[in-house]
């Protein structure tokens, strides 16, 4: 219990101070890389909760694939740091003032969390014992056959992603030499190689 | 009876003219354009006609509403489509089909550009005018009601003068406004009420608290309209931009669909409220017809002066009208129907003139009886008319709303009273400045008379100001019985509800 | 020492105004604004995590998983729109995303 | 836990719509962009059978999917306009992008995964599938936001978009997981059942469905979650603007309205404050700030936010009545907005694209037909009867009435007074001012197919109005009967 | 019958107006065409001259007269351009004053029907107003009353018309002006046949408007037309009176209808009626709101201002309308509401009043006038002064019997003065006049009947009357009678001095004008001097003729039901039987004396006047200029209503109402709409801040309101 308190306690404090730094840092891949450490913490929450699963995919897509999409980016733009910098932060006061507001309201609601009567029967998926199927097992059940809508939805997600960033940055670059696997293959001997009889001597 | 929809055919019929102009004239062609004209002023002239049948087939004996038509439009939200006239509404629809033709006339050789556009905007705006005297439902006349805005604005945008653009714009966006207050009433009352059907509202009994404010959102709607001070400033500006016809239709048909709007809505809808705003009426009322008449009095364009004019003598209308009394209301009818002809009178008389010098300030003018004695025959009669001489339309309108409301409150009718005086004193000077005095000015000297076109745009509505004035019986014989019944109305329906406010009924 | 739920609410509220404030505080680079974005994202995620754990239903972290795929193509989207963006302007600084106004 | 396999045929057009994008987009890989124009006709015909399938699917109420998906009447409606809107908008985007050389066959595809989405939100019965079907909806928009991607006013309009887009679904997504948290489900029918049985309504659903609203807000461009509205309809490509300004309205106002009646109907009285303020912000800033445009696109922008402001007032009110209204004020403005845009991608001049007001200079003069037919648009967006427009007022405004919101309606029908300045103003410009330019002939049959029947039915819907005002009933009752 | 009379004078009005109209100026060889109008005017002159001589026998008079007036009478063309009689002005002369001349005989056969034969009779043409219970006919009600002012009204108005076909002759707009005087003859005929008040108003502004026009006739002249709107203006300023009187009666009686008003007269008194606030006798205030439309029609002093100036217009007009038959309307009007007036005792006390008035202040202006016409036109002013307070002691007789000689002995000093005006080439200044009896005798003859007449000298026509309404005033024993009395001896002494001062200045003396104009001075033609002459028959024998059916003991026969007087308060009763000697005596004795001091100031010692003049300084401006009616008027009504509408036009609806109204609200509104668009200031900062605010507030006031 008291590990678990401590443990919750390393990972919070950590998450905060991190999510301070992503949008303070000065450097953006330095953002990056404290939003990298920002995941982890959560994935550790998600572990203290028992969400292991989610805990696992947030740390292999997010860490694995977002964040170090962002981190490429980052270092393809290319971009002048020292010139980022300047633009301080002149509205801090009223901003960080709207943020606390924010920040009161949402954890004033919170304080007063009570399931609403009658929630347990109406939950959705009720989550099995643990001892009976993992947590991943649980939600693979779930996903494949009563969501499978949403599943087959993200997918189009996906694949509406795909297209949009392709069609976004992909350009055919005029004079660029790219190689195609069809006009290679369909090469032809005859089509490419000109047999000529040369009479030596004379010029071609 | 008739049998056959004839107010349908009435107000529709300018719609085929309309469509008769866009498919087959095309090009600009001296040619193109005669027949474009042509085209409109005989769909005009039928229209005329089928107004006149109206009119011809309506029995004025009988007070409720007449050659009535009704078919299913949005059925399921209760609202058809439903016209007819009774008494109050009947003759407007003639004003409307009689003015036409002359505007069509009179713009015959001052439109040059766009004519075809031209013609397009006053038929459809023919439309609009009687089927907003002939709607019986709510929905069906605020559609009416607003779709002549449209027209209106473009004649005066595309054709008006050199401020048209601000004219235009205040025209529209004033009488929106007002007219927009009036459709969250008519809603209300179709909340209440159940349904848009103006027979059944008018039936129906409103609560007084209601009442006040349906009233109030009418009124922003007429009183711009009519219009009463202090919201008449659009006025001046409209006539003033608005090429000659455009003006006619304003000040001869548009204006009274404020003072139709109170008699058909206000007073048998609202009674309670009707009682408790008549003074509001009267003083507003009476600020227009001395004000104004004051104001015209210093004015430097003839047109605004004739829309000043006009003002006061809508100031009239709305006094006669709640005076609450037979004289007052018919008088009223009687003389928006005067100042339909009489105000359209003048404006074309400006035109006239307007067409050869192009400028409409006074000073520029004088001595015209000189050169134009036949100008200035027309011009004196028609102010005349417009001072209220016995003997034209102007004097019977005015007599009968002051001697109504002389029966209800004397101070409003002494007050009224001057603007005879006023009147007077505008009109001649007017009048004075333009015709009389000495032909100096060489261009002026070069006017040459009417010519028989004007002459035949003046003839008519000269006979019916005769007409009117002589003879108005043959006017008010078909006002009356729906006036008694309308003051009937009114008061049973506000005896009905003192009566169950405990309130005892004093004797009116 | 019980760790309720409250404690994991009150971490993703303030992980989510933190999102929040970077997205309108930041002046300097686009791209802070999108690493904000994910920590909304991921303050929601724990957010419903956390509910599903003390509701004792999976459908939060079905949620969840749902968000995080989405949210990952709207990364890659956001990260491709920057870039064409880049292209055009050379640079990223959001003082400068201003040619439509008004 | 037995898996039973879902009943698909309620979602018989989205299934449609998806695979005839599967398979356009392979069309298009395999063909190139030189095959761009036969797949933008593919997708028009998928987006029309797809409504005739919607249409086919009758009345009743069917929830399937495990709940995740309801089809209705209403939702039957709002599909078939949400189809309309957005093949006219593939329509009106041929000629443009082939001008622009911007034609490539992903434009179509990306605009049917859009359409897709936005059936989706229309379904939707249970907020997860409520933001899959927006994100689909969404991704698919900040990519032909930004699709002419050499232009830098694109790229901003789809960067300006995504951000805020992006902050939106942060905020819809938190306010989502409070509901789920403080109600326990994410089923919009267990959360109408959960308070139809009188629990107790927590802050925390409350606060939720705030955030839920500004999301959806945002999504509807409705004020104080407007502001991306004027950059990114100016910035994005003329036909990409007049698809945002049709389809995806349509589509997030009948999730709006979904989300609002059927799971929070209960908590009538707490979202109503929301959308009063909501609704006035929007018809005041649609109407004032649009009075200083000078480009067209901006102009219809802010336009386009009053006309949600309107549309809001109906839906403010809660009743049938109101949802009746907005029903009908956003079937008569798909009309309109569709046969303004068709309008404006006309007006070009020597092939040059004409984006300000003041190019419409004499219009009138130089093109009569298509000054005519904006003429009817203008005052139709104002409200001028007998134009479709007044119709779609005269419900919201009546809806208000009996509901004795009084002062929405009078703020309404001021602010469309003062709405009405600048559409007049752009009539004024059409017929008072000299022609400045002179435009080119129309010369694209779909954009002349596009205006005449627009216009015909935006002057003469006053003619037979029953269909759609009946249709528009009906839906509003499959509502508020389940 | 009746409808001839009254409608010949329409038509003759219409055929002449369309003479006028499209009979077209085709005296002179003008270019044709329409646009040629300016040039024409060129043609005009010179075309006349060449036929002037041709007709120099017809017309020698006239050629000269242009020749002369071209040079200086420069504001009126008219006079100078002598169209010579066309066709068009033959058919035109000879169609009105021929209907004139028929209505004029008929109307006699009707008065000796009517009146003397006592057959009075109501015609009913057609319904005119219907509305409610108003009832209103156009109808021809000829009783004594009626019958009395047809003879009046279409005597003088066919002596007018064809003395203007001799005095108009040099006008080349002659059609116009017949036919304008056979409208006016109408609508006089109309005002004096109604049977009901609105009828009576019909004629009454019927007049007004041709009054209006022949003021107005020579149009050029800035004068004339601002005394043609002075008269339309205050004598609207009367029927705005009328016009509430007639409403008060219809609210006191329910209706308009002589007949039925009469009926119902008596039995109204004491009846209150609430008008403006308070509660009057209904009669008296009805009464009195009738009275001030007679008292701006009759020019009663304080609408008065008006008449003077009429003068603008040419000479038969002042002499039909401005003397003789329009002006006395309003002593019509009373005298026909005869039967309502006795039952408002004090609104004829206040009748009496303003007549005695009246009386006397014009009398006091008119002889300090130098304008003949003007000297006239107060004398007319002064004589309507003592119609009326006869009319306010009930003596209804007598004042219409002043009416009737007054007709005559005023029209015939008119028309002599216009022979003088003519024979002097449009002089009307006396002070340029004097001596001229011998060119034009038969001119100077008849206006020594006509001042004799107007003096009241015995066996004159009005000698009887206003002898009559003297002792009248004085045998009524009331305190106004006696005041108007006293007024009325002293007005009968000015009006001596005045007529003969005038007599003097014009026909005595040393001429004072041109020695070509005095050179050129000649009687008038035949056709003036006829009417003349028929005039000054009246002038002798109209008293002397009919004295006893108007005042006479027959009077009561003569009039029938037209007048009523309540018995035992009949003042000509008592004037009959209880006048001191010295009452009837006083008149005749004032008017001696008047003519002696006139004789001694004018012939004997021409420089007295001046002396007397500079002696009182003060009082002879005050008087000179007409106590200052008209500056005050001007002050008090013209200039503020002028500046007031400026101010309001300008002000009112320029600054207040559309400053604050439409252009104010549209300058918000942009200001707004520029706010507006500031606020999208184009960072994405700022639209997520907004957004982030919105949902702040959002929650913040659910959580604390929701």
């Amino acid at each position: 219990m008291i590990l678990q308190g401590i443990a919750f306690y390393v990972f919070a404090a950590l998450l905060v101070a991190s999510g301070v730094m992503v949008i303070s840092a000065r450097n953006p891949v330095h953002s990056v890389l404290y939003l990298i450490l920002a995941f982890f913490q959560a994935a550790g929450l998600c572990v203290l909760m028992g969400a292991e699963f989610i805990a696992m995919i947030l740390i292999i897509v997010y860490v694995g694939a977002v964040a170090v999409l962002f981190l490429f980016v980052v270092m393809m733009l290319d971009i002048n740091f020292r010139e980022l910098r300047q633009g301080a932060l002149e509205t801090l006061p009223l901003g960080a003032l709207i943020g606390l507001i924010l920040l009161a309201e949402l954890v004033a609601v919170l304080g007063g969390w009570i399931v609403a009567p009658g929630v347990a029967s109406i939950a959705g998926a009720p989550t099995p014992a643990l001892d009976q199927v993992t947590n991943t097992h649980a939600l693979g059940q779930l996903m494949y056959t009563q969501y499978v809508y949403l599943f087959q939805a993200s997918g189009i997600v996906l694949l509406i992603a795909m297209i949009g960033a392709i069609v976004l940055t992909l350009r055919q670059r005029a004079g660029v030499r790219k190689q195609n696997v069809g006009v290679q293959i369909a090469r032809h001997r005859d089509d490419v190689v000109v047999i000529r009889k040369v009479t030596t001597g004379e010029g071609v | 009876m008739a049998s056959w929809p004839i107010l349908s055919f009435a107000t529709f019929l300018p719609l085929v003219g309309v469509a008769l102009i866009l498919l087959f004239c095309r090009g600009t062609s001296p040619d193109v354009l005669r027949n474009v004209r042509f085209i409109a002023l005989w769909t005009t002239l039928i229209t005329f006609v089928l107004t006149l049948l109206v009119w011809v087939n309506f029995d004025p004996r009988n007070p409720g509403y007449q050659m009535v038509e009704k078919a299913a439009w949005i059925p399921d939200f209760g609202i058809n489509y439903h016209m007819g006239v009774d008494g109050i509404s009947v003759l407007f629809v003639v004003l409307s089909g009689f003015l036409m033709p002359l505007c069509i006339l009179a713009s015959w050789e001052s439109v040059q550009v766009r004519v075809k556009e031209y013609m397009v905007a006053f038929l459809a705006l023919e439309t609009l005018m009687i089927g907003m005297f002939s709607a019986l439902d709510f929905v069906l006349f605020y559609m009416f009601f607003e779709g002549v805005l449209i027209p209106m604005f473009l004649i005066i945008g595309v054709w008006g003068g050199p401020r048209r653009v601000y004219a235009a714009f205040k025209f529209f966006l004033y009488t929106l406004l007002g007219s927009v207050l009036m459709l969250l009433a008519i809603l209300a009352m179709y909340y209440v009420a159940g349904t848009t059907d103006i027979p059944t509202i008018t039936a129906t009994q409103f609560p007084r608290n209601m009442q006040l404010w349906l009233w109030l959102a009418f009124f922003a709607s007429f009183a711009v309209k009519v219009p009463m001070w202090p919201v008449h400033t659009w006025l001046p500006d409209a006539h003033v931009e608005a090429p000659t016809a455009g003006s006619v239709i304003l000040a001869g048909v548009l204006l009274k669909m404020g003072g139709y709007g109170f008699l058909r809505f206000n007073i048998p809808m609202l009674p309670e409220a009707t009682e408790y705003f008549a003074p509001l009426i009267y003083t507003l009322s009476v600020v227009a017809v001395i004000y104004t008449s004051l104001v015209a009095l210093a004015q430097e364009d003839m047109k605004k002066l004739i829309a000043y004019s006009s003002v006061a003598h809508m100031g009239f209308v709305t006094i006669g009208m709640f005076a609450l009394n037979q004289q007052g209301i018919e008088g009223s009818v009687f003389q928006m129907l005067s100042h339909g002809v009489v105000s359209a009178a003048l404006f074309l008389c400006v035109g006239v003139v307007y067409d050869r010098l192009h400028t409409r300030e006074i000073a520029r003018y004088g001595g015209l009886v000189k050169n134009m004695p036949k100008y200035a025959v027309v011009f004196l009669f028609m102010t005349m008319a417009s001072v209220g001489l016995p003997g034209t339309a102007g004097f019977v309108g005015e007599f009968l709303v002051l001697l109504g409301v002389f029966r209800d409150n004397t101070w409003v009718a002494a007050l009224a009273a001057t603007g005879m005086v006023l009147g007077a004193a505008y009109a001649l000077w007017l009048y004075r400045r333009v015709v009389y005095g000495k032909l100096t000015k060489p261009d002026v000297k070069a006017m040459f008379d009417m010519t028989p076109r004007e002459i035949a745009v003046f003839l008519p509505l000269i006979a019916v100001v005769l007409w009117m004035g002589v003879y108005p019986t043959s006017f008010l014989n078909v006002t009356s019985a729906s006036v008694e019944q309308l003051i009937q109305t009114y008061q049973t329906k506000l005896a009905a509800s003192h009566a169950a406010s405990g309130v005892s009924v004093a004797a009116r | 020492m019980e760790i309720g739920l409250g404690h994991y609410l009150t971490v993703s509220a303030i992980v989510f105004t933190l999102g929040v404030l970077g997205i309108f505080l930041n002046r300097k680079n686009v791209i802070i604004i999108l690493m904000s974005i994910e920590m909304m994202l991921l303050a929601v995620n724990l957010n419903l995590v956390a509910f599903s754990t003390f509701l004792h239903d999976l459908v939060g972290q079905i949620f969840a998983m749902i968000i995080l795929t989405v949210a990952a193509a709207e990364a890659a989207i956001g990260l491709a729109i920057l870039v064409v963006y880049f292209r055009n302007r050379g640079s990223i600084r959001v003082e400068d995303i201003n040619m439509m106004k008004g | 836990m037995t898996a039973v396999f879902p009943d698909v045929w309620p979602a018989l057009p989205e299934i449609f719509l998806a695979l005839s994008g599967v398979a356009l987009l392979m069309l298009g890989v395999f063909r190139g962009d030189g095959f761009t124009r036969p797949v933008s006709y593919l997708a028009i015909v998928a987006m029309l059978l797809a409504a005739v399938l919607a249409m086919g699917y009758g009345s009743g109420r069917v929830v399937t999917f495990n709940g995740m998906f309801v089809m209705d009447a209403f939702g039957v409606f709002m599909k078939v306009l949400v189809l309309v809107a957005a093949a006219f908008s593939v329509v009106l985007s041929l000629g443009f992008n082939e001008r622009e050389h911007m034609a490539r066959f992903e434009f179509p595809v990306l605009m049917l995964f859009a359409t897709l989405g936005m059936l989706m939100m229309i379904s939707a019965n249970d907020l997860i599938s409520l933001y899959v079907g927006l994100e689909t909806q969404s991704l698919a928009l900040y990519v032909i936001a930004a699709f002419r991607r050499d232009s830098e006013k694109s790229s901003e309009a789809g960067l300006k978009y995504f951000v805020l887009g992006a902050l939106s679904s942060g905020m819809l997504l938190y306010g989502a997981s409070l509901v789920y948290g403080f109600a326990g489900t994410t089923s919009f029918d267990k959360v109408a059942a959960l308070f139809a049985g009188g629990a107790h309504v927590s802050t925390g659903v409350v606060i939720g469905l705030v955030f839920v609203m500004a999301g959806l807000a945002f999504k509807v461009s409705a004020a104080p979650f407007h502001m991306w509205t004027p950059d990114v309809y100016e910035g994005a490509p003329t036909p990409v603007t007049a698809f945002f300004a049709a389809a995806p309205k349509v589509a997030a106002i009948a999730l709006f309205t979904r989300v609002v009646i059927e799971p929070f109907g209960h908590l009538a009285g707490q979202w109503h404050q929301v959308l009063v303020a909501t609704a006035i912000l929007s018809m005041v800033i649609g109407s004032f700030a649009a009075i200083m445009q000078t480009n067209i696109k901006r102009l219809m922008a802010y336009s386009s936010i009053g006309h949600v402001g309107y549309a809001l007032v109906g839906l403010t009110t809660g009743t049938q009545d109101g949802v009746r209204g907005v029903l009908i004020y956003m079937a008569l403005y798909i009309a309109m907005n569709i046969g303004a845009f068709a309008v404006i991608l006309s007006m070009k001049a020597k092939g040059q694209m004409l984006e300000e007001i003041k190019d419409f200079a004499g219009l009138s003069k130089t093109n009569p037909m298509l000054a005519a037919t904006m003429a009817i648009f203008m005052f139709s967006m104002a409200g001028i009867p007998p134009m479709a427009g007044f119709f779609g007022k005269l419900y919201v405004f009546l809806a208000a009435v009996a509901a004795q919101d009084y002062t929405l309606a009078v703020v309404g029908v001021l602010t469309s007074v003062v709405g009405a300045f600048y559409y007049l103003r752009i009539i004024k410009i059409m017929y008072f001012d000299e022609p400045a330019v002179v435009v080119d002939k129309i010369g694209d049959d779909g954009m002349t197919g596009v205006l005449v029947v627009t216009s015909l039915f935006t002057l003469l819907f006053f003619v037979a109005p029953a269909p759609i005002l009946n249709g528009a009933a009906a839906a509003a009752a499959a509502l508020f009967a389940g | 019958m009746e409808v001839l009379v009254v409608f010949l004078p329409l038509l003759a009005f219409l055929v002449a107006g369309s003479i006028a109209l499209f009979g077209g100026p085709k005296a002179a060889p003008v270019a044709a065409g329409h646009g040629s109008h300016g040039h024409g005017h060129d043609d005009h002159g010179h075309g006349h001259a060449q036929i002037a001589h041709a007709h120099d026998d017809h017309a020698h008079h006239i050629s000269h007269d242009e020749l002369d007036h071209a040079h200086d009478d420069a504001h009126d063309d008219h006079h100078v351009v002598a169209g010579p009689p066309t066709a068009g002005d033959r058919a035109a002369q000879f169609v009105t004053a021929g209907a004139v001349l028929v209505s004029a005989l008929l109307s006699w056969i009707l008065f000796f029907d009517v009146a003397v034969g006592g057959h009075p009779r109501t015609i009913e043409l057609m319904t005119w107003i219907q509305s409610g219970t108003l009832d209103v006919k156009w109808a021809l009600r000829v009783d004594q009353l009626t019958a009395v002012m047809l003879i009046v009204v279409n005597t003088v108005s066919a002596c007018v018309h064809v003395y203007s076909v001799g005095y108009m002759a040099e006008d080349p707009q002659k059609p116009r002006f017949m036919g304008y005087l056979s409208l006016f003859t109408f609508a006089m005929l109309m005002l004096v046949t109604a049977d009901n008040l609105v009828q009576l108003f019909f004629g009454w502004e019927g007049v007004g408007l041709a009054s209006y026009l022949l003021i107005n006739f020579w149009y050029e002249k800035p004068s004339a037309n601002a005394a043609a709107m002075k008269a339309f203006l205050v004598n609207r300023v009367g029927d705005f009176g009328f016009a509430l009187g007639i409403f008060a009666i219809f609210v006191l009686t329910g209706s308009v209808q002589f007949d039925a008003i009469f009926a119902k007269a008596p039995t109204l008194t004491g009846q209150s009626l609430h008008f403006l606030s308070w509660d009057f006798n209904g009669l008296t205030i009805a009464c009195l709101l009738l009275f001030m439309g007679a008292m701006g029609k009759s020019a009663q002093l304080g609408l008065h201002t008006w008449l003077p100036d009429a003068m603008e217009g040419p000479t038969p007009v002042s002499a039909l309308i401005h003397a003789a038959t329009m002006v006395t309307a309003g002593v019509f009007m009373v005298c026909r509401l005869s039967p309502v007036f006795e039952y408002a005792p004090t609104a004829l006390e206040v009748v009496t009043v303003v007549g005695g008035l009246t009386a006397f202040v014009a009398a006091t202006i008119g002889f300090t006038q130098f304008d003949i016409k003007r000297v006239i036109a107060y004398s007319t002013m002064s004589q309507l002064g003592y119609m009326f307070f006869a009319a306010g002691v009930s003596a209804y007789g007598a004042a219409m019997f002043h009416l009737f000689t007054h007709a005559f002995f005023k029209a015939l000093l008119f028309l002599g003065a216009g022979s003088v005006i003519h024979a002097l080439h449009h002089e009307q200044d006396m002070r340029k006049m004097g001596g001229v009896w011998r060119k034009i005798p038969f001119t100077y003859a008849v206006m020594w009947i006509g001042n004799l007449a107007l003096a009241g000298l015995p066996f004159f026509a009005g000698y009887y009357s206003k002898d009559m309404i003297l002792e009248a005033a004085f045998a009524s024993g009331s305190g106004v009678g006696r005041f108007a009395f006293a007024l009325g001896i002293a007005a009968a002494l000015l009006t001596a001095f005045y007529s003969w001062r005038l007599l003097f200045m014009t026909f005595h003396g040393t001429p004072r004008m041109d020695k070509e104009v005095y050179d050129h001075a000649h009687e008038s033609p035949v056709v003036m001097l006829v009417p003349l002459g028929v005039l000054a028959l009246g002038a002798l024998f109209a008293g002397v003729g009919f004295h006893q059916w108007f005042i006479g003991e027959a009077r009561a026969e003569f009039w029938g039901q037209a007048l009523l007087v309540l018995h035992g308060h009949d003042p000509v009763e008592a004037a009959h039987h209880h006048t001191p000697g010295w009452v009837s005596l006083a008149p005749l004795v004032v008017g001696l004396l008047g003519i002696a001091m006139a004789y001694i100031g004018y012939v004997q010692m021409p420089s007295l006047p001046g002396k007397i003049a500079g002696t009182f300084r003060g009082v002879h401006q005050f008087l000179y200029n007409k106590w200052y009616f008209d500056e005050l008027y001007d002050a008090m009504f013209v200039r503020p209503a002028k500046a007031l509408g400026f101010g309001l036009w300008k002000s009112g609806d320029g600054a207040v109402i559309d400053g604050v109204g439409p252009d104010g609200i549209a300058a918000v509104t942009r200001d707004v709409a520029a706010r507006a668009s500031r606020l999208q200031s184009g960072y994405v900062y700022h639209y997520a801040f907004a957004m982030v605010i919105g949902v702040v507030l959002f929650v913040a006031w659910l959580s604390v309101f929701g």
